[in-house]
């Protein structure tokens, strides 16, 4: 048991599954000798070798695409996109490539790939290096999806994308790379497809994923203060998604909060939300109520910023406003 | 190819470019005989098999489009001779002469392009994407530029695990103009990777001509030093120029000796897809094209080489033959269960998104 | 008065807006000589000439650019992206740049253009040619996205979208281009952001968009045989959304259904879904239905693609299930 | 530039690149004293305004991350001084230089780096997009590429109009492997755009030395025969050097003589971005960088063409107190308001996305 940052949770996760497995490779912009420009993967050229651990031109197509070509012919290739937002321009290889070649080809081709990138914002970046991506894939059949919010899920999760045989776009949570963890000694893999459960409430569910994880249970730290109680699940994969926790949650509060970074329409929410209405419609005592960074790209200046992310406070009032 | 200037009046930005005549020095290309058949058989299977798609398609019995390489098949052809069956080839969506090159049988493909059951791809792929990992034909891939990236990642693959094998890709003239070509061909100069990169010149992307949208005449070639590379420019329509240029790129490839771009001029004999009468390309570029026929004139070679009349018709004959049997065997199978929808999104073999 | 078809509807927009406007130019592959791959350009470059109506390389990040750099200088701007699928290879310059130059300065970038592009399936062209990605475009703060049903909306929308001064994604189906429709002579100009309501049923509410309208309308009149009336809304403009249209529909039908072509993750039907369960929760009569493509690429065999799209059968059989 | 072979032992695959030495003839460059001494001013401008830009980021008041051009302000300078006012300036992340050398003033700028309402963009940008439209400066572009594509929009707008106004955008060596950097070369030499591509070389890509993931040397001049251009190599530390090939290249532009390639040499003093200190560069390749610094050599030269000592340290002083109250302007200036959050997303002024 040892404390571990988020940040170096990333590069434990990578070098446990380098260890098992040689046909695991790592490749990405300054990855190898710099270690990463956030410092996630610190080392992993040491440990490996620069077979295994590749420094790239700038030239994410040729980069993913290397990865697809390297999982369909027995590699399990990590690769790494800087910043989620550069998926902008690598997107074809992910949702057409990636995505449709198995089902194109009933099933000849593998694709067993992690793609790695740094996500979200509340760092100051501006509005090119700050977005919460990870429901532009969800819109997307044929990857799975995972964004951890705690050090532990990171290694946990990171051995199970890379142990997955379809590809995983594994979202990184830029903010949150500071953050440490007690994380257990030795190999720790982890489940994808699999929400988990923080706090146990009666009055309402709130969902939360990566950087909104830890807001909303602080939120509802001060909303059980004012009597509130709520149920904090974090959702953690969105393809697959774990629907039974979140439906089953639903169905006995009665009340369903999502607390969404990504800018309003067609968050991750919204689906959630179009389940549960659908599917527990009955069981709902009230409006579903989403709490997302307004539709607007993100702005630079530090009080912009905190004013359009879900803060704990907003998080605090809009549960409060809808249940009293 | 050298472009007429007389008629710059009459086409303006569009001149005709006419084949330069087939070079009498192939003749005595040390070619053994069994490859050099081998290639001929190859060419008479991808031009009956896409004649006969065409003829299915003008029954309607062809949804969707598809894109035929009928003129272009000495490419093929000679890459299908070239290669070593563990080898890789990543084509595009006029990648059916390729897929038949690599030993694909025509049943599959035919059945694919009717959406059958049987298709290559239980017919959920289509024309544009057929795929055959068992023969080294890693696919078809539809949109413009990714599959060269992703050939790289073949390449790299076979680097490192010392397997020797080599990745050709496939692409047109107008593909060397999108950002993921020059990506896919500098990423495998730095990386010295094992990857032949393939232009099949046939002077137009879909219905503009090359020369138009492309500062450059030769626009795979033209290109190379930008990549630290040699390349090499043949008469695409001669199976043994083209097979010369191969054996040379993927012998280097396996002797580590990094990636190739062969730029092959060509020319298709129909238009862009099916949808395509092709009539913005001017008559005597077209006459001229069609007497630079690569089929008779490889004939005519063989036949030169000492190549008994019957003997190729032989070939000529049973190739029909197979393609007949295929085709009444593709018409009488089963169109795709409804249960097909449902599988293989996922490696488990189903599509569930959630529990 | 004539009769005309959505593919002709296309370039008469269009050349509605260029007579009207010098500064309209527009590129793309293949669009000029040849008039578009789907014939819906013909003529543009006859009338216009080679300076205003432009072939391209297969470039789509330049085009785009080169759209953008046009519009922040003078022009309107009109780009043709051939198939939606293709805009992942392009995708930076439409979310990164685009959508967000005017916000990131503060209002000192215009971006007036129209990027059009063939949207949608049924068409048998496979996975990579027949996808619906008004709803990739939609979870993008900065971009207006229209998807017409019919050949007057083609017309009318295209010239609001010319007029319009942000960047306007405008997504024409290709299944629609062979339909016919009545269109007045002379200017028709639209307004984006407007709903139409095709049909008025007390019994509940179908929101549809471009494919989708016709079957849902087709669908309506046979479940009106069974005693089901429904109201047919045409949601036509995504951004900006007329949720008033809807709003009000769902508040006096108590039901609402989405038919939808994207497969159904993150759909703009599940943004929907999640406004009206929380704004409208109280005048719910039942459950929340999405009518959707399953979660899937799409396949090439035609009974297969029949199968996945949703049909004028599946509307009416799973509006009978939750109706009854 | 010449690497240094004795050294790949020590450096392996990133010998150092040590700078040639000022090219003497310079001194006789048939430049007016007034645009050089504008160029000297400019460069102070630029090194001052980033100087001061690190000491706010110690003191924490620079909140999120910059660039800084500190040792390659020659480059901005020059074409701060060879552009018409109305020409067009696309820049990357690291744009503050020739944000200012078109003439912005640095309350603005500075303002805009501490987040503040009187920022250039409202505090709403940040450091890596700064933009003036009203002096020709179109934006600074963070994702890497796209802005190539835009500049030939404007310039094509510019041609359309018949304004006779260029666009220049500047780029890294980094850049010049990404799609977008071809797809936009391409693209002005098939239209014959009157765009200026200028790679400012800094020899890394943030921490990646450019020879390593680059198979030419010079990454944008060797790419300039893939596009039927001639590219010019020049020393980007000295001003003069880059005034001449810019004002060629812009001349050739505005006389419809279609697109050029520059390529600059130089070197940042600093790391990367602020979070890097740029220790994987050899000692001996920093200093020898240092000892071609731009502005102290640029001081020389003046000095020797007659210019007063007195006079040059006036301008360097006259900047810095315009900096000091820049500074203290931006310093005093307020946070934007909460309002500031729901402005600007669409072109009526606000962020409306539904009725
Ligand atoms: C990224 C992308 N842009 C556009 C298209 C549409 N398209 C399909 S084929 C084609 C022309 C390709 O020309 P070329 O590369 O010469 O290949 P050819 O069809 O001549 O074999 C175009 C533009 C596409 N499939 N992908
Ligand atoms: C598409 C994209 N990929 C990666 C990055 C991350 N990144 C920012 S700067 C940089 C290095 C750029 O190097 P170069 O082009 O030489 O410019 P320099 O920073 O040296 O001025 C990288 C990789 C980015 N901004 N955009
Ligand atoms: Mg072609
Ligand atoms: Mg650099």
């Amino acid at each position: 048991m040892a404390e571990l940052t988020y940040r170096a949770a990333v590069s434990r996760g990578i070098a446990q599954e380098m260890r098992r497995d040689p046909s695991v490779v790592f490749i990405g912009e300054d990855v190898a000798g710099a270690g990463g420009v956030f410092k996630t993967t610190a080392g992993l050229l040491e440990e490996f070798g620069p077979a295994r651990v590749v420094d790239t031109p700038i030239s994410e197509q040729a980069i993913l695409g290397a990865a697809m070509g390297a999982a369909m012919t027995g590699l399990r290739p990590i690769a790494e996109i800087m910043f989620a937002d550069f998926f902008a321009v690598c997107w074809d290889i992910v949702v057409n490539q990636l995505a449709k070649s198995r089902y194109m080809t009933d099933g000849q081709v593998d694709c067993p790939l992690v793609i790695r990138s740094g996500n979200g914002g509340a760092v100051r970046f501006g509005a090119q290096h700050s977005q919460s991506v990870e429901n532009w894939a969800m819109a997307v059949p044929g990857i799975k999806i995972v964004a951890p919010s705690s050090a532990l899920d990171v290694v946990g999760l990171m051995a199970a994308a890379v142990r997955d045989p379809d590809p995983v776009l594994f979202f990184e949570h830029k903010a949150l790379l500071a953050t440490k963890q007690d994380v257990p000694d030795g190999e720790i893999v982890d489940t994808l497809g699999t929400a988990r459960t923080l706090r146990e409430g009666g009055h309402c569910t709130i969902v939360a994923l990566a950087l909104m994880v830890p807001r909303a249970l602080e939120a509802a730290e001060r909303l059980a203060a004012e009597g509130i109680e709520a149920t904090v699940i974090d959702v953690r994969s969105l393809m697959p998604l774990d629907t039974n926790t979140i439906l089953t949650s639903v169905a006995s509060t009665g009340r369903l909060f999502t607390v969404e970074e990504n800018p309003r329409l067609c968050g991750w929410g919204a689906e959630i939300a179009s389940i549960v209405a659908d599917e527990v419609f009955w069981d709902l005592d009230g409006p579903i109520v989403r709490i997302t960074t307004p539709h607007i790209p993100l702005p630079a200046a530090e009080n912009l910023e905190d004013l359009a992310i879900p803060s704990v406070d907003r998080i605090v009032d809009e549960v409060r406003r809808a249940m009293t | 190819m050298n472009a007429v200037a007389s008629r710059e009046a009459a086409y303006g930005q569009h001149p005709p470019v006419l084949p330069e005549p087939f070079d009498p020095n192939m003749d005595q290309a040390a070619i053994p005989e069994d490859v050099r058949l081998d290639m001929y058989r190859k060419q008479h299977e991808i031009r009956q098999l896409e004649k006969r798609l065409y003829d299915l398609f003008l029954q309607n019995l062809v949804k969707g489009t598809s894109h035929l390489a009928i003129g272009m098949e000495a490419i093929g052809a000679a890459f299908g001779a070239a290669l070593r069956p563990d080898d890789y080839s990543f084509a595009t969506y006029r990648g059916h002469g390729h897929t038949i090159a690599r030993g694909v049988p025509p049943e599959p493909i035919i059945a694919e392009m009717l959406g059958r059951a049987t298709g290559l791809l239980g017919g959920k792929g289509g024309s544009m994407h057929l795929t055959s990992v068992e023969h080294g034909m890693m696919g078809s891939y539809a949109i413009i530029g990714a599959h060269l990236c992703i050939a790289n990642g073949a390449a790299w693959s076979a680097k490192l695990r010392n397997s020797g094998q080599v990745a050709v890709a496939f692409f047109g003239d107008g593909a060397t103009n999108i950002g993921a070509f020059h990506e896919a061909v500098n990423y495998a100069a730095v990386y010295h990777l094992p990857t032949v990169f393939v232009c099949e010149n046939n002077l137009y992307m879909e219905y503009t001509s090359i020369g138009q949208v492309t500062p450059v005449r030769n626009p795979a070639a033209d290109r190379s030093p930008a990549y630290g590379l040699d390349a090499t420019i043949v008469d695409g329509n001669d199976a043994d120029a083209v097979y010369l240029a191969a054996v040379a790129a993927i012998d280097r490839a396996r002797d580590d000796g990094g990636p190739s771009i062969i730029e092959a001029k060509t020319y298709r004999h129909g238009g862009h897809s099916r949808a395509d009468p092709g009539t913005y390309r001017p008559d005597d570029e077209i006459s001229a094209w069609m007497e630079h026929d690569p089929i008779p004139m490889y004939h005519q070679r063989l036949l030169r080489l000492g190549v008994g009349e019957a003997q190729l018709t032989e070939i000529e004959t049973s190739v029909a033959a197979a393609i007949d049997a295929a085709t009444e065997a593709a018409k009488a199978a089963p169109f795709p269960p409804a249960e097909a929808l449902w599988t293989n999104v996922w490696a488990d073999g189903g599509s569930q998104w959630r529990n």
